[in-house]
């Protein structure tokens, strides 16, 4: 065996695909980006009443709590998982939180609220990792048995009557505008609690790819075996995903009682899959290990510009329906289309 | 691997125990022919689309049928709107049963071809393509319809279908099971049945050795899509009408009976008689509830502590013996 | 042990409006100790889930069934069997159900619409853009309402109506973000008419927000505690409703004589507020359809007085 | 390790195993699939609880170990499945679990960047792979399965490590790429690090030199320097029985072309290649692994359709688009990686031998024959000597040597007129490497051609009648396979390489100054 052979294969430069392509590979969240702008401008074109300011905050307020249960269930996601309990912790958390400050002390101050609301979710979340963990068995699964049975706890033991009058500091959080200005005669408000959600995805984005934890559930995503092997603890990211994604589920739930002005327990069930969708449209993998926050923001945002501009085009609403699911359809057939491109 | 040997068992042991616990508390009055026959009567429209998203599943690859009860509603109300504009179900009863029946049967076959084709030809993700496709069929339904409900009335065949007894037993529960063993003997006995189960196991090693897969793909979401169409013909035979919007809780409890019969998400594995048995479990728990006069929400806690029992219990069976490594793979 | 047994079956547990009739069905009970009346509802809105619970108590074998049809249409195949089987049956908010022995109804479905549709015009002076929401477009009563609000509408030729019919299904959060939507593509509407009872909720907290409370008039179906903050706020101008209690009484006291089988006549006494004097007519099936005068229309100055 | 005891529910895997491990030296652990190696690792490296025993690690002593503290005692394996994260970009793949270790297996922690690259550009040059920016960040799923391998023996360098211990490393590397792994392992040898291989090539093991430990049914039967056993000894002591390793090829080619390839084409990786094989030919074709051999191995089976060219089978010249048509020309494909690509790891036996004919065994009505279908089972698992009779089992519970003939055997259901064989005995142990050659050899005797696409040298000298050396795409030398050797093909591998090598695939390994 002689040495001289290596020297020949000299390092042909390798074909250079497109950049474009390239970028939509690796990233694939900007076929989410220029969906959202191409329907942005096709609405605007349609009718230019779309591009006022106030188009922008509605959408930004719109978008919190859907924004807030997506970061959640994009980290599930990442991890290789399924997470359908979210809006029962959410509903759960907000309900019993509000009947207990309105109960025993109305005049709590709201970061405690908050922080309290943000601990029972990720409380009720580490039940799902637990049992994820220990029953070994998909999180689908399981997350379709733990919906059930906190949504049936919430209604059969805790209540199902709806908190009207909210605790005092709790409305007042709602109302609590961020930015106000008037326009044509009425006043605009961004509320202040839209600030929770670029915190949150901030704080997201930080933990998944600046920890070891984040990585560690992106490891999981790969392949848990795998992960398991090199010494990822398992039980530890199965416990802290799912307490994460309920802590964010427990602080979105919070925020709806009090962007909504009352506590309603059977709000939120039945919205999932719209979630996990506007997630999956960021460009996660519904088979897990990728993903980005940004993606993921996108997507959301991508679902709430869809939902809020059916009636600003003139769309009947027995018509509306329709659109969405053929519009679902054809994001998603362009996804492909474009990934396949490569 | 997960023997559905062991599922079968313990299904099985949990009907019989709902049954003789149904008939303590309410003093034998739960065996009572006619609430087994009303219980009967009420079982298929969900068991069609539990067997229609377990075929979803077992095709691997994250498959799921989400557009099941959706379908379902727009095979009737397309059925009814269309058949009823040239025959009526008053002065035609054999014509417009059999048209009707034909209709739904036709449009749920349609829509469950769309759905494979949107999976196996542009590779959309099932559970985003049906959710698409579950909005669509909803929109459509209201478009024509109108958002309203269509009469189908009771023509003959649709009515002894709807609340006709054959021996004792509603006709509804009888096609049920027969269809049911059907789609078992499809799965157990034909090619597509091997391909299928084989595919979901691992689809790379499928296309290697030369699976029609999307052939395959087509006809798993045409059957789910059948047998929607199926549980159209059901719900218009007992109610009478059809409406766009029917069962809409349907959805979930549809997933929730096919993983209680221990089919698996990753796909692969499935049995028609688990989910005709974990789909006769959850109608006995709702209708005993109902027979105590206790809240609905209980039914809810209930089922979900029941699956999570279930999962603990098939669990602890194999801590016993195995190793937690191996579990994964052996009962 | 032989007392007859009335089920109440209503579209959905929990929620205040059937927490209401409960209390009426509860009240019913307390009068009429020789019959036995309890409430049944599903854990969600779904059609499906109430009728299983319809064919469940017809298996059991109760002697009366008071039905809030969550959808009419797909009750009538079960109810019918019911009825075969001895059954009585009285329904509510239902008055196109074929299959029944008698509807019960607080008002007359299009006297109502146009009563509300009235107390928006007059809030509006009678000109303007103007809309209306309803449930879901399976919404038959709702569908009532709105058509008998746009019928008396004509009657004030300045009134506009825009993108009508939009679905709620009601739900607050939802309502809120439609009506932001609408008051940015019409920033000269002037009315709201909405029909599911969170509606005006939704749409209040819309105008509310928008600092435009006493300027755009939103009327509509809804109860008066959940409303009193906005109703003060002036985002709201008037609710209307009927009392369920009253309602769920009725239906129960309907469903007893029936059982008795006593007859209901044409300006029959029932014995609860508002159904004092019904007016029955031949209802679309074999069954009756009784009328009650239970409209309330309610506002700022006098919601106090009707407290759940 | 001292009297380690594993049971799989009834499988005593290992059965009282003890040896010792000193640092700085290699050790080579041989034995037939399924003999208790991979089991034996796992234990070490924490990823099993053993039922018995006791593990020594510098004079402490454990009953079992946790991955973490194996990682942090330095026991670095690059296992046999590689395990890689295949989401993860090739830095984080080959550095995080430095910091991972270091931080204790305590997830709660920000990691260090800069050192996760330093790190991994460190260990990455060492195994001759690029360090720049853009390969560190690759996503590892990106990359061919050659720079996989070296990245998963990367990552085992990275850290300094006591031990490394490698289940089958070298099972995908192309040899220029074992050279150079070779180099690495006498490199960390002379740092004094104890290297634990495991591999199922003897002829590796004597390059590298040693102490054997054999195996055989979950005991260890011999251990001392390799330098005292013979390569025929060792597979005595493994296999319990005497094996051949002449030349298993007898008999010689029929007249008339049964099959050829005319100008296939699959650019960039394919470029007009034509050949033809003969009535109970055996073809070996061999290159290194950017030569284009797997794309033409997949191009005729159709699951990477040829754009240009076309096949003539018996005369009649055909195009295949998918798998199933070449099923149907008689082309039968027995594919590289039989895990992923092959069988069904969680089905029956019998399921995955039918797999192929179940449309042949149903009847007008659809009906599959079942009974037909368990003799042809029954048949072709006797045919393939599989070392058991219960069809039933899942074809995961059997060792690599049985499964890789459940996956031949299920290519003979379809009564091939020829067939390719895809690396046929990719970490297979010497005894079924044995059984799977003679079935070769009768399939050839009864007039099936065969082609056999692999990198393993003396499999091709041993059973073909003619090798084709790839190239760039192109087939560029043939030879009659009595008269040549392992340097001449090498050569030709090598020799020839030009410029239309396009792929980037193994370009980093150019600049490997390392090899001896
Ligand atoms: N998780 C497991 N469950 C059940 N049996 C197992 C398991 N892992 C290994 N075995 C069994 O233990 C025995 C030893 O397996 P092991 O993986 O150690 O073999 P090996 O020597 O590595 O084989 P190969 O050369 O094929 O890699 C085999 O009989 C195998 O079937
Ligand atoms: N969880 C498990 N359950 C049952 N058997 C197992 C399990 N894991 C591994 N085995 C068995 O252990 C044996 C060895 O496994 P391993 O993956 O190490 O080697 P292999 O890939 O089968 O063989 P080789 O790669 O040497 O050809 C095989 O028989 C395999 O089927
Ligand atoms: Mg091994
Ligand atoms: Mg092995």
């Amino acid at each position: 065996m002689s040495a001289t052979h290596l020297h020949e294969s000299a390092a042909a430069p390798p074909a250079k695909p497109n950049p474009l392509l390239q970028l939509v590979r690796r990233r694939p969240e900007t076929i989410t980006l220029a969906l959202l702008v191409a329907i942005c401008v096709a609405v605007s074109i349609i009718n230019p009443a779309f591009l006022q300011p106030s188009s922008l905050v509605d959408i930004g307020r719109a978008s919190v709590v859907m924004g807030l249960f997506a970061l959640g269930v994009f980290i599930i996601l990442a991890a290789g998982g399924i997470d359908v309990s979210f809006t029962a912790i959410a509903a759960f958390t907000m309900y019993s939180m509000t009947l207990l400050v309105k109960n025993y002390w109305p005049d709590a101050p709201i970061a405690l609220v908050l922080v309290a609301a943000t601990a029972g979710g990720a409380l009720l979340g580490v039940v799902n990792g637990l049992l994820v963990h220990y029953l070994r068995v998909p999180s689908l699964i399981v997350t379709i048995g733990t919906q059930y049975l906190f949504r049936g706890i919430l209604l059969a033991f805790i209540g199902t009557v709806w908190i009207v009058s909210l605790p005092p500091t709790l409305g007042a959080f709602g109302r609590l505008p961020l930015v106000q200005f008037d326009s044509g005669g009425r006043t605009i408000t961004l509320p202040f609690y839209f600030l929770v959600l670029p915190a949150a995805a901030l704080v997201t984005w930080w933990m998944l790819n600046r920890t070891l934890m984040g990585r560690a559930i992106f490891a999981v995503g790969g392949n848990a075996n795998v992960a398991e092997r090199l010494g990822y603890s398992l039980r530890t990211i199965h416990i802290f995903m799912f307490a994460y994604a309920g802590a964010l589920a427990g602080l979105a739930g919070i925020i709806h009682t009090a962007a909504n002005r009352q506590a309603n327990p059977f709000d939120l069930v039945g919205t999932e899959i719209n979630v996990i969708a506007a997630v999956v449209l960021g460009g996660a993998r519904i088979t897990g290990g990728t993903g980005t926050v940004l993606g993921t923001l996108l997507g959301v945002l991508l679902v709430v510009v869809v939902n809020s501009v059916l009636v600003m085009v003139g769309i009947p609403s027995t018509w509306q329906r329709v659109v969405v699911g053929g519009f679902i359809l054809l994001a998603a057939a362009f996804f492909v289309f474009c990934q396949k491109k490569n | 691997m997960r023997t559905t040997g062991g599922q079968l068992v313990m299904l099985v042991v949990i009907n019989v125990a709902l049954l003789v616990f149904g008939a303590a508390i309410s003093g034998g009055a739960f065996l009572s022919p006619f609430n087994l026959q009303s219980m009967a009567g009420q079982l298929p429209e969900i068991g069609f689309l539990a067997i229609g998203v377990m075929l979803a599943m077992c095709a691997g690859n994250g498959g799921i049928d989400l557009s099941g009860i959706a379908l379902a509603n727009l095979s009737g109300v397309v059925s009814a709107v269309v058949i009823g504009s040239f025959l009526s179900s008053v002065d035609q009863q054999a014509a417009y049963s059999l048209a009707f029946i034909a209709g739904a049967l036709v449009v749920g076959v349609l829509g469950g071809v769309f759905n494979g084709l949107l999976i196996s030809r542009l590779n959309i993700t099932p559970i985003l393509c049906t959710l698409g496709t579950q909005m669509l069929f909803t929109g459509l339904a209201v478009v024509v319809s109108e958002g309203r409900a269509v009469a189908v009335g009771s023509p003959d065949l649709l009515s002894e279908i709807g609340n006709g007894l054959f021996l004792g037993v509603p006709i509804s529960f009888v096609i049920f099971i027969a269809v049911a063993g059907l789609v078992a003997a499809l799965l157990k006995f034909t090619p597509f049945g091997l391909w299928l189960m084989l595919m979901g196991t691992n689809p790379k090693a499928a296309m290697y050795a030369g699976f029609p897969r999307t052939k395959v793909l087509i006809a798993t979401y045409a059957t789910s899509g059948l047998l929607s169409g199926l549980a159209g013909v059901i719900i218009a035979a007992r109610n009478v009408n059809v409406k766009w919007d029917y069962g809409t809780s349907y959805l979930l409890i549809a997933i929730l009976i096919a993983v209680m019969a221990g089919v698996r998400p990753e796909g692969g594995y499935g049995r028609v008689v688990c989910v005709v048995l974990a789909a006769i479990a959850l109608q006995l728990m709702s209708s005993m509830l109902n027979f105590g006069g206790l809240s609905n929400f209980v039914r809810d806690f209930a089922w979900g502590a029941l699956l999570l029992t279930f999962l603990a219990v098939g669990r602890y069976n194999v801590v016993g013996l195995l190793t937690p490594n191996k579990s994964k793979k052996l009962v | 042990q032989n007392k007859p047994v009335i089920a109440t079956v209503v579209k959905i547990s929990g929620i205040p409006w059937f927490d209401r009739m409960e209390t009426g069905v509860k009240q019913f009970q307390k009068d009429n100790p020789d019959v036995v009346a309890t409430q049944y509802g599903p854990a969600t809105a779904d059609a499906a889930q109430q009728l299983q619970i319809v064919t469940d108590l017809i298996a059991k074998g109760v002697n009366g069934l008071a039905v809030v049809p969550m959808d009419p249409s797909v009750l009538e195949g079960t109810l019918k069997r019911a009825m075969d089987r001895g059954i009585i049956v009285v329904t509510h908010e239902a008055d196109n159900q074929k299959n029944t022995h008698a509807d019960v109804e607080a008002f007359d479905n299009a006297d109502y619409g146009k009563a509300l549709n009235e107390r928006l015009a007059q809030c509006m002076g009678g000109k303007g853009k103007w809309t209306t929401f309803v449930g879901s477009l399976g919404s038959r009563t709702h569908m009532q309402w709105v058509g008998a609000g746009e019928a008396n509408a004509k009657t004030h030729p300045e009134m506009v109506l825009v993108d009508a019919n939009n679905e709620s299904f009601d739900d607050a959060n939802g309502t809120y973000e439609k009506a932001k939507e609408i008051l940015r593509k019409h920033p000269d509407i002037k009315g709201f008419q909405t029909s599911a009872g969170n509606d005006v909720l939704g749409v209040g907290r819309a105008i509310d927000e928008a600092g435009l409370a006493g300027k755009v008039c939103l009327v509509g179906t809804g109860l008066p505690n959940p409303s009193a903050d906005l109703l003060d706020a002036g985002a709201i101008t008037a609710i209307g409703f009927w009392d369920p209690q009253k309602a769920g009484m009725a239906m129960n006291a309907v469903a007893k004589k029936l059982i008795a089988k006593e007859k209901v006549e044409d300006g029959a006494n029932l014995g609860v507020p508002g159904y004092e004097k019904v007016k029955v007519t031949k209802g679309p099936g074999e069954g009756v359809l009784i009328i009650g005068n239970g409209m309330v229309i309610a506002d700022k100055k006098n919601y106090k007085e009707f407290l759940f | 390790m001292r009297g380690i005891h594993k049971r799989f529910g009834g499988v005593h895997a290992l059965r009282g195993v003890g040896f010792t491990i000193e640092p700085g030296e290699a050790y080579h652990l041989l034995g037939e699939n399924g003999c208790g190696k991979s089991t034996v690792i796992k234990v070490m490296s924490g990823a099993l609880v053993p039922d018995e025993g006791e593990i020594v690690l510098e004079g402490k002593s454990f009953h079992s170990l946790t991955a973490i503290q194996s990682l942090s005692a330095g026991i670095e394996t690059v296992y046999q499945d590689l395990s890689l994260l295949p989401n993860l970009t090739v830095a984080e793949n080959v550095a995080l679990n430095e910091q991972l270790v270091a931080s204790g297996g305590r997830l709660a922690r920000l990691f260090d960047r800069t050192r996760l690259r330093e790190t991994a550009a460190a260990a990455l040059a060492t195994v001759g792979l690029p360090s720049d920016r853009g390969f560190l960040g690759t996503i590892v799923s990106d990359l061919p399965l050659a720079q996989r391998q070296l990245v998963a023996i990367a990552r085992a360098i990275a850290t300094k490590a006591k031990m490394v211990i490698m289940d089958e490393p070298t099972t995908s590397l192309t040899r220029r790429e074992v050279d150079n792994l070779i180099a690495v392992v006498e490199r960390l040898r002379s740092e004094g690090v104890a290297v634990l291989f495991v591999t199922h090539k003897l002829d590796e093991c004597y390059r590298i030199g040693g102490h054997a430990i054999v195996f055989r049914d979950g005991q260890c039967v011999e251990q001392g320097p390799l330098a005292n056993y013979t390569k025929h000894r060792l597979a005595e002591l493994m296999t319990g029985r005497r094996i051949d390793a002449e030349r298993y090829r007898t008999g010689a080619p029929m007249d008339g072309e049964l099959f050829a390839a005319q100008g296939l084409s699959l650019p960039p990786n394919v470029r007009d290649v034509s050949f033809v094989v003969r009535k109970g030919e055996i073809l070996g074709i061999t290159g290194l692994a950017d030569s284009g051999r797997n794309e033409l191995a997949m191009a005729i089976a159709g699951v990477m359709p040829a754009t240009g060219g076309s096949l003539r089978i018996d005369g009649k010249v055909e195009k295949v688009r998918h798998p199933s048509e070449a099923i149907k020309l008689g082309i039968g494909y027995v594919p590289e990686d039989r895990l992923a690509e092959g069988l069904f790891l969680d089905k029956s036996i019998l399921e995955n031998e039918i797999a192929l004919v179940v449309r042949d065994l149903a009847n007008r009505l659809g009906i599959v024959d079942k009974a037909k279908g368990r003799a042809l089972a029954d048949k072709l698992s006797q045919e393939m000597r599989l070392n058991t009779r219960n069809l039933d089992l899942p074809v995961g519970a059997l060792s690599g040597g049985n499964q890789q003939r459940v996956l031949i055997g299920r290519w003979l259901s379809i009564l091939p007129k020829l067939m390719v064989l895809h690396g046929p005995t990719v970490g297979v142990d010497v005894g079924s490497k044995d059984t799977i050659y003679r079935v070769i050899q009768q399939l050839a005797e009864a007039g099936m051609g065969l082609v056999i696409v692999s990198d393993d040298l003396p499999e091709l000298l041993q059973n073909c009648d003619r090798i084709l050396v790839m190239n760039g795409g192109r087939v560029v030398a043939e030879y009659d396979a009595r008269e040549t050797d392992e340097d001449q093909l090498y050569k030709a591998m090598l020799s020839s390489k030009t410029s239309a090598a396009t792929s980037a695939a193994i370009s980093g390994v150019a600049n490997s100054e390392t090899v001896q």
